[in-house]
């Protein structure tokens, strides 16, 4: 049989029951590599469940970087016997299939175009620990053992995070040593190591972390100075809320006196939870909510309020398979269209689309600033690839010097000088208004806030004019949004060819992968990533420069390509678009077949997109 | 258009300890139907406010939709108010309170905001303490949309269509009771002498505090047959005590009786003067106070007054420890960890 | 000063007190016209609130039939104080004024381009009557009685219709035609009778009937064989369910037992009311809700369930001002795009707009057939306009041969022959699969209804492959709508211009009388009334066949304009809009505006839409 | 996965009166977690309709979103069941049963699908009495998010990450009490014995039938300091009596004694025996049953079994008037008023 060769450059994924212990050890694997210096970017494919059924977690290895997704398991650690026929099929020819042979492998699983390489996991656990519990969570130490030895992870750097992991618990140390041990020195006994995919140590990772883009996302409320968050369980978005008050209980208690400088709020649904954050934002303080698809459906009354009544508002989505329960553990970009025009009337909602942790940073603490300086909503769409998995990133930043922009607010002193304060009135003549905060001054700026038609002064009226006013400044503010928000990437100097690429958020590294593919195959695109909604002069201009334009967005009805091309009246026959929506993250391979096809008009057969080294003529010894 | 106001007010009207007249903590004139309970509720708030020398602009005042909901616009103009959306009120009044808890939080709703579209955000917002004084101009029916009966019509009533509710009513006070209220009272727009002092304690009471007041209204649900009528209200009701609410003041001169007068001393250092009418009655103990409501609801009467309270439980922002500075005027410095801390994440993460 | 003269064309507006009972008054004065066979189109203009603020009735008077607003008041009758320098500005140059002449008029009040005719109803109602109550209702009586003799409205029509209200109630009835008599006598008495401006009897009106949609709607649910309503009240549909209750008290109700043959549920809130049509359309009933913008996007959420889980649901959304509260009672059609893709993920709804009250009863049978045709929502998106207002309308129309189409059911003998049933196979290959209603058959047919991806089988899945064969059928039924949904309505036999217009709904009166005054002026365009989303192919041959269109929509985002641009790939080029949003009906002559705005490149100023004949040099005595 | 079946039955298993086993009242596999006590409730609502003999295809089963929600998909795979939406179940269970009065409806629910965002459609089915056998399966937290604090955890019940709850507790019962629903009963997972009679009781009233069983969820809030962990449970149970259901069969053979027992005819001719345990308290009596409650709690009790009863109360078909015959099956004919009404119809509007 053929073996596959690789320097720093496969997939590995693992086959687990959740609920079993296995995502720590994964983890660890994933951080290993990374640590010496290799890019690497781990997927977790988890179902919606607490125990007992398949999860999976997918480790792209990349020396060049690319952290998309890739197409085609090179090794496959399967220790679920439920999803093991599955497992089996999906490893690519030539391919490695570690297994636990303490039962012995059943014939009709046997394939002979892949590698079998079976470990006695169970048993030698079984053998060495007492503790029926440890035995399976170290069971789960014994492969990362085993891949240690075949693809050279060194064994050190392994040692060092099961320390610090287990910091203070010897015991358990001593354990995980014990086990990851016993994987090694059994893979090094009957099989030849290492195997023709390996690592070896590399220096392109950095000063970059490794972090999940809702904890990202949570500290940079911390940092933005978000004092009130108010949320209803539902994944992908949990984590987020929770990362922002772990944080915040360690960086937000008053040392004085035990007191915490912020509150957080379990609503008892996302509709109170929406309500609670924009009380607060109406009140100063700046508030968020964190929710997933069916929370922005129900909170869609009330963003049309805060559009309305204009109260800065944060709501990070962080979008699941939809529709309705959909998919809740499998990712998509499939909320554009609801959150941009989220509730009845004629309403448009802030965007903005983060695709590394480090921005998911730095557009939360952007969001906060937005939304008070635009005094709207502001809707942060991440997604359950970016908010839920660790992701690459560089670090994040943060400049003492940078001030929270709070907007257009009257403080007392000015309100005193103020003749007449008028809430809706259009003074600089840019759509945005001045506001005050209750508790401000005795007689002056206080108004009535409301979701019915008002006049300059925010008296209630129904007069049509009065009315048309009103909205159009909010038209105007719309068009003001476009100058403030973050304005989208470019990844050439210059045009360099006819035909351009849009993507956003997830799909980032994936497309970036398939430029650079297709730029081998002699295909040369432009890439422009945009990074917000109402959509910038750049990114009109791009779309103009360019004869085609594909947009690679991960849902079926292409949203993101209606909402262009209702916003900027774009010619719809120009736009294509590169789609992805069953649940896992797009692959710059996928990307490539899809521009390919609709470039040459038909699929070319031959249009393999990523495949290591050839392989070898060698046989590993079995 | 309730009352046009005269436009002239004698020099030598009342002023409160700030100062200010009873018009200061007017609001703009009220689009209500004349007659109609709301505004006579609007009027004790108005009262109760003028009387205590609150600043208005430390108010702010928030409502849901529908007649009752627009009553903040009818009150001290110069509070923030912020007329939401229906049945969200308390969701919107928590994250205002939370924001800054130096500000007194007035909740107005109706029967259908709060006992329908509203009854779940109202049962958390008690669940969790929420330092407001919460009032519910409870008619029966839903005024803005023409009269529809609402969740707290009485089975049998009968409206202004002639049919009966068929539907058991919510008790907005029993409710509150069961779910564990810190403050419970029920109201009639049409008793000011018992409105204004149980407005006054509710606002000094640091937590939930229910004011469900029967508030009829005439253009939809004052019919005979209907039991949240003036005429059926009146006759139908049956107060625990007769309330008294005395401020805080450095020697207290009042004196009281023994006996079936009893004085809750309230947070704020004042006090509510309860002279008992129903004996067997604990206004401080909720088993006793469920009791006396569930009796009174068997026997037909509409029980008023202040029904329990329980001057511990702590509020909202005990629940969550906050520090005593308005969160919203922490500033930058107080809330953000800097670049040097970042750092530190940041090498946990590698 | 100048006198207006014209027959049978001119609009007359009421400026009154609501609450105060001007209503009945009015609609009387409305259906008099009518019942003199002269077209009529009244319009009430009310505010948010019960009792006490400014209220308007606006009558078009129409010989040719034109049933759409048309701007400038003929004559004005005030009987608010409060409004009346706002009516006094709004009557048109030689136009009439007519108040209560009880108390003089304020010389500020003057002005000296119209005439005022003065009446003192108060105190002939006082003198008259002694019930203060009374003496309220019939002031109204008297101005009626006052306009029939100014304008030649026939008073025995009058006198018949008042009977006919207060049936059996003869005192009133006599106290109603003493209040007609005594105006109609004072205006004799005092001024020229008729004025220039009036009545004459035609044959114009046919069989046709005066009555609102939402009764219109009403009753097509009862005649479609609707069985559960459920519902919230909110303006402008309250009176929709209402309407179904009072004629499922009339005609649903077994003689027998008296037991009700429908159940109508005031449900606490919108999220419950979409709740219980849900559940009963999934039990085999068919069920409805009506609601306006706030409750669509509160029903969001379930509006996505039914797309996902395919449940027959029919919703009506009568629109009104946007965005929040808004405008409650005033007309819009703005929730076109939070209706066409209501709901998180990937969603597409099926709507259809009807624009009279008849088409209201025929859309109504006909989202029954369409929802369980196609096992999915369908929104009826009328608006305030047509849902509160008396439209003229062709009478509803019923065909007893007509048979309620449930769509693909399985019934216990199909489902005992059957091998294997599988609630999400796309048998007939048109999408759309078989269904089971619970209870049918004891061991075949049950399945599992969810929100979550689930295979052919309705058995849960994470499987994306799965996933997407689902949502790409659903995309296939989406196609097998076009060709259920009704077909656009053209107004030519064939193509004559090069410009094309497209509207729906309420627009469409306005729009064919635009139509006619811009071919007097040498402008043809051919018009296309659009009734359903998805459009069909007769609606993108019509747009490829022009080369510019218009489309003529209420709301200010252009919502229509994006979804057909969007759902049929148009060069937005060529698509301008003609927009109204301030909340009162479109008129004419905004339409003829705009459009001719666009295609001139400016407003010529000579452009004044509707003038009734020519002034003439007589002044009016008064 | 909790258990795997074994696939092969013995013939001779026990039928019931249709001729059924047990087993053709099971479900798919379940896919919660080993030792969840929802399985446990599963099991017991199996068991019932197995004794029963109820046709399953005549039941109809409905849940929100939750492992719980899950659960009908774990039982009688013969009945069409409806995974709504969270929270949502009421009122897709009303809908259901008023297009079809003729099945039984089973609903089933989670703390969080019912206490916090359904608790306003739970309220509202209960002031409907909506004909509904309501089973919560009560674990004090959010299983399927993964262990967060539901509003039914005790004030200072601590959860897995070692944090005390700090709000008040919506006891379900309580509040079903408070609102007037017609059959109010709580169980202990662990508790068959139990379970299973109130389950067939709850089956055949016909109103709304509330048993909120506390279920503990073994991976999140089984802890030591969890309130709804098994070993609170089963040291703070008290049950109010034991309950027996008989149901209707032409001559009953059964005898109780006398004196702390009691019988309770239901609707359809069957009869719940309650052996007291509780003396003075009677299930018949709500305010007795409020008492009851309200004393167990005070004292830390868990108080199980049927709490209280109301077998006159109309269910919603009653206060609707609705036909006999199921309305989905209604034709046209029944239906449609056809053309010359409408044209009498239409002569009115001109
Ligand atoms: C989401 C939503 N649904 C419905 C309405 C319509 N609506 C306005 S007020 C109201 C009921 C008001 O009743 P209540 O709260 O009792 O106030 P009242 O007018 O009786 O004082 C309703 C249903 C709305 N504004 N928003
Ligand atoms: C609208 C919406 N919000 C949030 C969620 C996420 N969610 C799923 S289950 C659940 C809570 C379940 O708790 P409970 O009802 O107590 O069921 P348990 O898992 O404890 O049995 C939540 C919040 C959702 N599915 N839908
Ligand atoms: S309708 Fe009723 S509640 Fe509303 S203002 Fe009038 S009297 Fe008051
Ligand atoms: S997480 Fe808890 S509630 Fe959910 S299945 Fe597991 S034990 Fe049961
Ligand atoms: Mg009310
Ligand atoms: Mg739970």
């Amino acid at each position: 049989m053929h073996q596959l060769n690789a320097l720093n450059d496969f997939v590995v994924r693992f086959a687990n029951v959740n609920g079993t212990g296995s995502a720590s050890a994964n983890t660890m694997f994933a951080k290993a590599i990374f640590r010496m210096g290799i890019p690497v970017s781990p997927k977790n494919i988890f179902p919606s469940n607490i125990q007992g059924l398949p999860t999976w977690y997918e480790v792209r290895i990349s020396e060049k970087g690319y952290l998309g997704r890739r197409e085609g398991i090179d090794i496959m650690v399967s220790v679920n016997p439920q999803s093991m026929p599955k497992d089996i099929a999906s490893v690519r020819p030539n391919g490695y299939f570690i297994y636990d042979s303490t039962k012995e492998l059943h014939k009709e699983f046997i394939r002979d175009d892949i590698h079998y390489l079976g470990v006695p996991m169970m048993q030698m656990c079984m053998d060495k620990f007492a503790d029926p519990r440890q035995r399976q969570l170290l069971k789960n130490m014994v492969y990362v053992g085993a891949l240690a030895a075949l693809i050279d992870i060194e064994i050190p750097v392994l040692q060092e995070i099961i320390t610090l992991q287990f910091k203070n618990k010897e015991k358990l140390i001593e354990a995980n040593f014990q086990a990851l041990e016993m994987g090694a020195t059994y893979v090094r006994e009957h099989f030849k190591c290492p195997l023709g995919l390996r690592l070896e140590r590399r220096d392109k990772v950095d000063d970059w972390i490794m972090i999940d883009g809702n904890t990202a996302c949570g500290l940079g409320a911390i940092y933005a100075g978000a004092t009130v968050a108010a949320w209803y369980p539902i994944t992908p978005s949990t984590s987020l809320v929770q990362a922002f008050e772990k944080y915040a209980k360690k960086l937000r208690v008053d040392p004085a006196t035990g007191h915490n400088k912020f509150a957080v709020i379990q609503a008892e649904d996302e509709l109170a939870a929406i309500g609670v954050v924009i009380g607060a934002a109406w009140n100063g303080a700046r508030s968020f909510t964190a929710t997933s698809g069916p929370g922005v459906s129900l909170m869609s009354e009330f963003l049309g309020l805060a559009y309305f009544a204009e109260i800065p508002t944060v709501l990070v989505d962080v979008q699941r398979g939809g529709p309705s329960t959909g998919m809740p553990t499998r990712t998509q970009q499939s909320d554009i269209l609801s959150a941009a025009y989220a509730s009845h009337g004629d309403t448009k909602q802030v965007l903005i689309f983060p695709s590394t942790p480090a921005e998911c940073f730095d557009h939360m603490a952007e969001a906060f600033d937005l939304a008070e300086r635009l005094q709207t909503p502001v809707l942060v769409m991440t997604d359950l690839d970016l908010g839920m998995n660790d992701n690459m990133s560089p670090p994040l930043k943060w400049d003492d010097s940078r001030v929270f922009d709070r907007g257009k607010v009257l403080d007392e002193v000015q309100l005193e000088q103020l003749d007449k304060f008028g809430r809706y009135l259009d003074v600089d003549n840019d759509g945005i208004c001045y506001r005050t905060i209750p508790g401000t001054h005795p007689t002056k700026g206080s108004f009535f806030t409301r979701g019915t038609s008002r006049d300059e002064y925010a008296a209630y009226t129904e007069d049509g004019a009065a009315y048309v006013r009103n909205v159009d400044r909010l038209l105007h503010k719309w068009e003001t949004a476009k100058t403030y928000v973050p304005a989208p990437e470019f990844y050439q100097d210059e045009k360099q060819s006819a035909i351009g690429i849009i993507f956003f958020g997830t799909t980032t590294y994936a497309a970036l992968e398939a430029v650079d593919i297709l730029k081998e195959q002699g295909v040369v695109l432009d890439a422009m990533r945009v990074k917000a909604f109402p959509f910038n002069d750049e990114v009109r201009e791009f779309v103009d420069a360019h004869d085609r334009v594909f947009i690679i967005e991960q849902n079926r009805d292409a949203q993101f390509r209606s909402l262009i091309i209702n916003e900027l009246d774009l010619r719809p026959s120009k736009i294509a678009s590169v789609l992805n929506y069953d649940g896992f993250p797009i692959t710059a391979e996928t990307i490539c077949n899809q521009i390919m096809e609709s470039l040459i008009g038909k699929l070319s057969p031959a249009f393999v997109v990523h495949e290591a080294a050839p392989p070898s003529q060698s046989d590993v010894e079995e | 258009m309730t009352f046009v106001r005269p436009v002239f007010r004698h020099p030598d009207l009342p002023k409160n300890k700030l100062g200010y007249t009873r018009k200061y903590y007017e609001g703009a004139l009220s689009t209500l139907c004349a007659g109609c309970g709301h505004d006579s509720v609007s009027g004790a708030i108005i009262q109760a406010c003028f009387e205590m020398a609150i600043e208005p602009h430390k108010v702010a005042k928030l409502s849901g939709i529908g007649c009752s909901s627009k009553t903040p616009a009818y009150f001290l103009s110069n509070s923030h108010g912020f007329n939401s959306v229906h049945g969200r009120m308390p969701s919107v009044a928590t994250g205002a309170n939370l924001a800054n808890r130096d500000l007194m939080y007035i909740g107005v709703s109706g029967d259908g905001d709060s006992a329908s579209i509203g009854i779940g955000q109202f049962v958390h917002a008690i669940r969790r303490n929420l330092n407001v004084t919460y009032i519910i101009m409870n008619n029966g029916c839903y005024g803005l949309t023409k009269g529809q009966d609402s969740a707290t019509a009485d089975v049998g009533s009968i409206n202004k269509s002639g049919s009966a509710n068929m539907y058991q009513a919510i008790d907005m006070a029993g409710l509150a009771l069961e779910l564990g209220a810190s403050f419970v009272a029920r109201s009639f727009s049409g008793d000011k002498e018992q409105m204004i002092p149980l407005i006054k304690a509710a606002m000094s009471h640091p937590g939930f505090s229910l004011i469900d007041i029967v508030s009829p209204c005439v253009t939809f649900n004052n019919n005979k047959g209907s039991t949240k009528s003036y005429d059926y209200t009146r006759e139908h009701i049956e107060a625990t005590a007769a309330v008294d609410f005395v401020p805080f003041m450095p020697e207290i001169t009042t004196q009281y009786a023994e006996g079936d007068s009893i004085s809750v001393p309230l947070h704020d250092g004042s006090l509510v003067h309860l002279n008992k009418l129903a004996h067997d009655w604990d206004p401080l103990d909720r088993h006793s106070a469920m009791n006396r409501l569930y009796e009174a609801k068997s026997t037909g009467e509409i029980l008023t007054g202040l029904i329990f309270i329980d001057v511990e439980a702590p509020e909202l922002h005990g629940i969550l420890k906050t520090v005593e500075k308005p969160l919203n005027r922490l500033n930058k410095d107080e809330l953000c960890p800097g670049e040097q801390v970042l750092k530190t994440i940041n090498a946990g993460f590698r």
